[in-house]
């Protein structure tokens, strides 16, 4: 039905609100889907919202509509009004005078509808607020992973995800070590491990297996994951180290905060 | 007539520069493109008689959105990879 | 009390803004004050339920402002209706809000040191963003007040660690495409009807006769896909699993049994009172392909959720088909399938709970929730695990829980409907959950004898010694809401009939088919 | 793979044009929804309800207060929520922050400049705020530019200087102090004896009639929204710009 010529015309002359809010629309929505950068995706949802404001606003349009503030001649508190309070407030029932007239129903074709506009209104805090609320999640991300390309952080979770649904099992050769800090507060698990990493990085423990570019936490969870099957030895020595790495680092925590 | 020109030029500047702003790999200029987009809704809004929207745009869309944005840039890297 | 509607959202929002204001004092005065504003909005819920229940035509009605039906039009003012179904799932939202903040303690104090005075006001408008939605009568209003729900909801679960805010990003990413497409429905709705009230928009929807309007059917379209995405529903379930396993627990133990299900509450709402029933049944195809579409998601989830070697993940996975389940029950166009739907969503709300409040203990005491780590702990914390067996039971649809008789309806409701493909599912699922489960007794209970001693072979290495399996229940303070929680689950179910009597009031003025539906 | 995201797009596309063809003219005034009730209620009766001649802030602020309040509270969360996911976090410092190095000494042309310009910008805060009732404006367009002024001093100076006059903790406290405000006199009018946020009741305790209670209660709030607005715009600002460590400049 869209290879009707008149459809078109229509839409694209007579209605080019409604047409351009969905071009918006659908490229914020395109660029929420598609865009690999985390900043790029939340302008794209700004311009998603602005669009569906500007289909909002289009409703209230009307025709030889001003916007929806009383004239003079209807302001409950103009010149017109007043003059009528100072005329009739002798009588008792100067009250109900006073108050100001309703419209007529041909005078309510002068004002545009108020009602989209309030709605719009608290929409686009909404938005800001969420907005406001990403780019924090996208600081966060930044300070946990190093990156906000979601092809990079994907692989960077990845990892970090095998390391927490490992079996407690396969962690667990030595008996007495219990399967401490899997998956709970990682923030402060993986500082201690880095910290145990910079005091134990004698190359006897960890061994050449790390690489230097990826973020501290998964070179932890390598240099913890890969001794740990190979022999004993290297886990018991780990844990030996780690422990008083972990009291070091948590006065200087609480001094921190 | 001449407001229905404006408001034309106004809708096909706003698809313009909402793809300039997802277009770009600089996400400084992506953010200062976005608040050109943003003030030319505003615009376009004032023009369609939804003033009190269209301020609220204008403070919150063009003015706070594009300063939290570029804040917030300045914390991360400044290249994006599309 | 005829404000006790009001007081339903307002003690919580009070209570949000005390803990803000008094937790930077002294943020040990948050817990109380969230137990108290919690107890105060169950007790203005059941209040509401009681108003509802004596009212001669099932409903309260609220207009917030004094913009009173007689003087004014229609949806001037924004209406709070508080019929049968609204009055019980808010009390089930702010019941379930006031057990978790008395489980709250322990864990906040845990995981999210130092932040109990931004974390508190967060608990506390979720409920109340949760019960408005329960209760609102306006569907922008309801736009506002799932922008509320959502807003805290991302803050909760961010708030922990860093894996948490990765993927909060995807929930919020998707979550606002949903609430968008929901305001853009809302849009359309009222660009051919003129009014944003839900009774409003029906009645006008009936007197114009737009029920083959295209605008009308894309609202629906629009406001459908909206909630769908909203509530997790299969193919839009990808921000689910990693947010809810990754959150704090407490969060989890919050958002886990609501969120979802008052999102099909609100498919509810929209499909009976926006909408009405022969627009949304007739008019469109929705109930020819919607059934089909469920059996998908609950063949899918139910199969992801065999996959997964943790609990966490595996739960999140199980409220996925859940959902399919309820969203099912709806769109079978049933009367059965409809009370089973609704009364699953309570029954789903309270076992939920259940299980993520022993998975929270279980956390506590284990460190870990992969299922290799939970061997022997039935000696250890034997109430905790009679809890969370009392959840899984339920889940599997076993006869004295809620669950056995919400999904009792619901095949009820398919066999009547003679939608077969969407009972063979159900049955399915719960083999499914019988295996899930099970597997979990056979570690819990069976792997360790009662003297703690090694079974060895055929059970993997065990290696547990006499210290880890000593009897160490968990803290008061999270073993009583548990417990709570579970004897809710079987009170419910013993006195099911009541809870079906009231849903089925509230079905009456709908003629929905008791037979097939087409 | 990029093309795969396009169906869905262009799926939504097709359904939006499919109904736009169904809307109502362009502007027409005989439009169900220019037609309804509901809006010519607003339209005509706002001056006689409320004697305010701005028919939007009549509407946000009293017909659909409640929305309003809402509204703030969405605000607030976004402020706590900020403040919730970043606090305490910052603490790793690393990336490429180091290549903005921020001058130390601010300029001084600009720091004059922002002396001059902040209480102008403040006063114009506080007319768009209480002049909302007459002309475009309101609690939330105040409060905003409240707001930039405020970061406008942080970002002329550095962070720390825009602190000393609006600490974190005194954000919280007068963004709650916003809700307080707009529920508190929702509550006023509801123990008054009318339903939540019901306005006219407070003629029992203003000497004005039912209407111009109204007209008052609802600068009342505006002002409740305009805190809430104004501290938290400035909290975000804050929090984002440094990543909740509070510190330095941009």
């Amino acid at each position: 039905m869209f290879e009707d010529g008149a459809i078109i015309n229509e839409l694209l002359i007579e209605r080019l609100n409604y047409f351009i809010y969905v071009v918006l629309l659908l490229i914020g929505l395109h660029a929420m889907i598609s865009k690999r950068n985390l900043i790029k995706k939340l302008i794209g949802m700004s311009i998603f919202q602005t669009s569906i404001i500007l289909f909002y606003v289009s409703i209230a349009v009307k025709d030889e509509a001003t916007i929806p503030i009383y004239k003079a001649e209807h302001d409950p508190h103009g010149a017109a009004s007043k003059a009528a309070a100072l005329e009739l407030n002798s009588t008792d029932e100067a009250k109900p005078l006073y108050a100001p007239a309703e419209l007529q129903p041909e005078e309510t074709q002068q004002y545009a509808n108020p009602l989209p506009h309030v709605l719009m209104l608290t929409a686009i805090v909404v938005g800001v607020a969420t907005f406001g609320l990403a780019l924090a999640l996208c600081l966060r991300i930044q300070q946990g992973y190093g990156t906000v390309e979601e092809d990079e952080l994907l692989v960077k979770i990845e990892r970090s995800d095998a390391r927490y649904s490992q079996s407690p099992l396969a962690k667990a050769i030595n008996p007495r070590r219990r399967p401490a800090r899997t998956s709970r507060k990682p923030r402060t698990a993986s500082k201690a491990t880095r910290v145990s990493q910079k005091s134990a990085s004698s190359p006897k423990s960890t061994g050449a297996t790390q690489t230097k570019k990826s973020a501290p936490k998964t070179k932890a969870t390598q240099a913890r994951k890969k001794p740990a099957p190979a022999t004993r030895k290297p886990a018991v020595k780990k844990s030996s180290v780690r422990k008083p790495a972990n009291k070091t680092t948590s006065p200087k925590k609480k001094g921190a905060e | 007539m001449g407001l229905e020109l404006f408001n034309t030029f106004i809708l096909l500047l706003l698809v313009v520069t909402a793809l300039a702003a997802l277009r770009v790999r600089d996400l400084i200029t992506a953010a200062a493109v976005f608040g050109v987009y943003s003030f030319l809704m505003c615009l376009l809004w004032a023009e369609m008689g939804a003033v009190d929207v269209a301020f609220t745009e204008a403070t919150v869309g063009a003015g706070i959105s594009t300063v939290v944005l570029v804040a917030t840039i300045f914390n991360l890297r400044r290249k994006s990879n599309d | 009390m005829e404000n006790a509607i009001a007081w339903v959202l307002l003690f919580p929002l009070i209570g949000s803004v005390a803990c803000a204001l008094l937790g930077m004092a002294n943020r040990k005065l948050c817990y109380p004050i969230s137990i108290i504003s919690m107890a105060g909005a169950t007790w203005a819920a059941v209040e509401t339920l009681f108003q509802a229940v004596a009212c001669p035509s099932a409903e309260v009605s609220y207009i917030f402002g004094g913009w009173v039906l007689d003087l004014f039009p229609r949806g001037v003012g924004i209406e709070f209706r508080a019929d049968l179904l609204g009055a019980l799932i808010a009390l089930v939202v702010v019941g379930v809000g006031l057990i978790v903040s008395m489980y709250a303690k322990l864990p906040v104090e845990k995981e999210t040191p130092g932040k109990e005075a931004l974390y508190y006001p967060l608990f506390l408008l979720q409920i109340t963003g949760l019960a408005g939605i329960a209760l609102t009568g306006d569907a922008f209003n309801l736009y506002v007040l799932i922008e509320v729900a959502a807003l805290t909801g991302y803050g909760m679960i961010a708030i922990g660690s860093n894996r948490a805010a990765a993927a909060t990003f995807n929930y919020l990413i998707l979550g606002t495409i949903g609430a968008s497409l929901y305001l853009l429905g809302v849009g359309y709705l009222y660009i051919k009807t003129g009014t944003l009230n839900m009774v409003g928009i029906q009645e006008v929807i009936a007197a114009n006769n737009l029920h083959d309007s295209p605008a009308m059917q894309v609202a629906f379209v629009l406001i459908g896909l909206g909630i769908l995405i909203k509530m997790a529903f299969f193919p839009f379930h990808a921000w689910l699993p990693n947010a809810y396993s990754n959150a704090p627990t407490t969060t989890s133990c919050l958002l886990a049994p609501l969120v979802t299900k008052v999102m099909i509450y609100v498919m509810i709402r929209m499909v009976l009172t926006v909408f009405g029933v022969e627009f949304s049944f007739e008019s469109t195809l929705w109930s020819e392909f919607m059934p089909w579409l469920v059996v998908i998601a609950i063949v899918c989830a139910a199969v992801m959720a065999l996959a997964q070697r943790e609990i966490k993940k595996m739960l999140a996975y199980l409220i996925v088909a859940e959902v399919g389940y309820m969203v099912g029950g709806v769109w079978i166009y049933n009367f059965y399938g409809l009370i089973g739907s609704i009364f699953h969503i309570i029954s789903d709300a309270c076992m939920t709970l259940c299980l993520f409040l022993a998975t929270g203990i279980i956390l506590r005491a284990c460190k870990t929730t992969h299922f290799d780590g939970l061997r022997g702990l039935f000696s250890k914390m034997p109430l905790t695990m009679i809890g969370f067996f009392v959840g899984g039971f339920s889940i599997i649809g076993l006869p004295p829980t809620c669950g056995f008789f919400s999904k009792w309806y619901l095949i009820t409701g398919g066999m009547v409907a003679e939608r077969w493909e969407y009972m063979v599912v159900l049955m399915f699922s719960t083999m499914v959950m019988v295996v899930l489960f099970f597997r979990l007794i056979e570690r819990i209970y069976l792997a360790v004898s009662e003297s703690g001693q090694n079974l060895g072979k055929g059970h993997g290495d065990l290696g547990l010694t006499k210290e880890q399996t000593k009897f160490e229940e968990a803290p008061l303070s999270m073993l009583i809401p548990l417990l709570i929680a579970a004897s809710i689950v079987m009170i419910i179910g013993v006195y099911n009939q009541e809870v079906v009597n009231q849903i089925e009031r509230f079905l009456e003025p709908f003629n929905l088919p008791r037979g097939t539906g087409h | 793979m990029k093309w795969i995201s396009l169906i869905p797009v262009v799926a939504v596309g097709a359904l939006l044009l499919f109904a736009a063809t169904d809307f109502p003219e362009w502007g027409d005034p005989k439009s169900p929804a220019s037609q309804s009730p509901v809006s010519s209620h607003f339209i005509n009766n706002t001056g006689v309800d409320t004697e305010v001649p701005n028919m939007v802030t009549a509407v946000l602020a009293d017909y659909r207060g409640f929305d309003t309040m809402f509204e703030t509270v969405v605000v607030f969360i976004a402020g706590i929520a900020v403040l919730a996911i970043l606090k305490g976090s910052g603490r790793r410092r690393r990336g490429p922050r180091t290549t903005y190095k921020v001058e130390a000494e601010p300029d001084l042309i600009v720091t004059n400049t922002v002396r001059l310009v902040v209480p102008v910008i403040q006063l114009f805060a506080f007319y768009v705020l209480a002049h909302g009732h007459v002309s475009p404006g309101g609690g939330f367009q105040g409060g905003v530019v409240m707001g930039a002024s405020f970061i406008l001093i942080a970002l002329a100076w550095d962070l720390d200087h825009a602190l000393v006059r609006m600490s974190l903790p005194r954000c919280i406290a007068i963004a709650a102090a916003g809700i307080i405000i707009y529920a508190g006199i929702g509550f006023l009018s509801m123990f008054l004896g009318g339903e939540f946020l019901d306005y006219a009741e407070l003629e029992r305790v203003l000497p004005v009639s039912r209407e111009m209670a109204r007209y008052h209660a609802m600068l009342g709030v505006e002002i409740g929204v305009g805190f809430t607005v104004t501290s938290i715009m400035f909290a975000l600002y804050a929090n984002l710009s440094s990543e909740g460590r509070l510190k330095g400049g941009l």
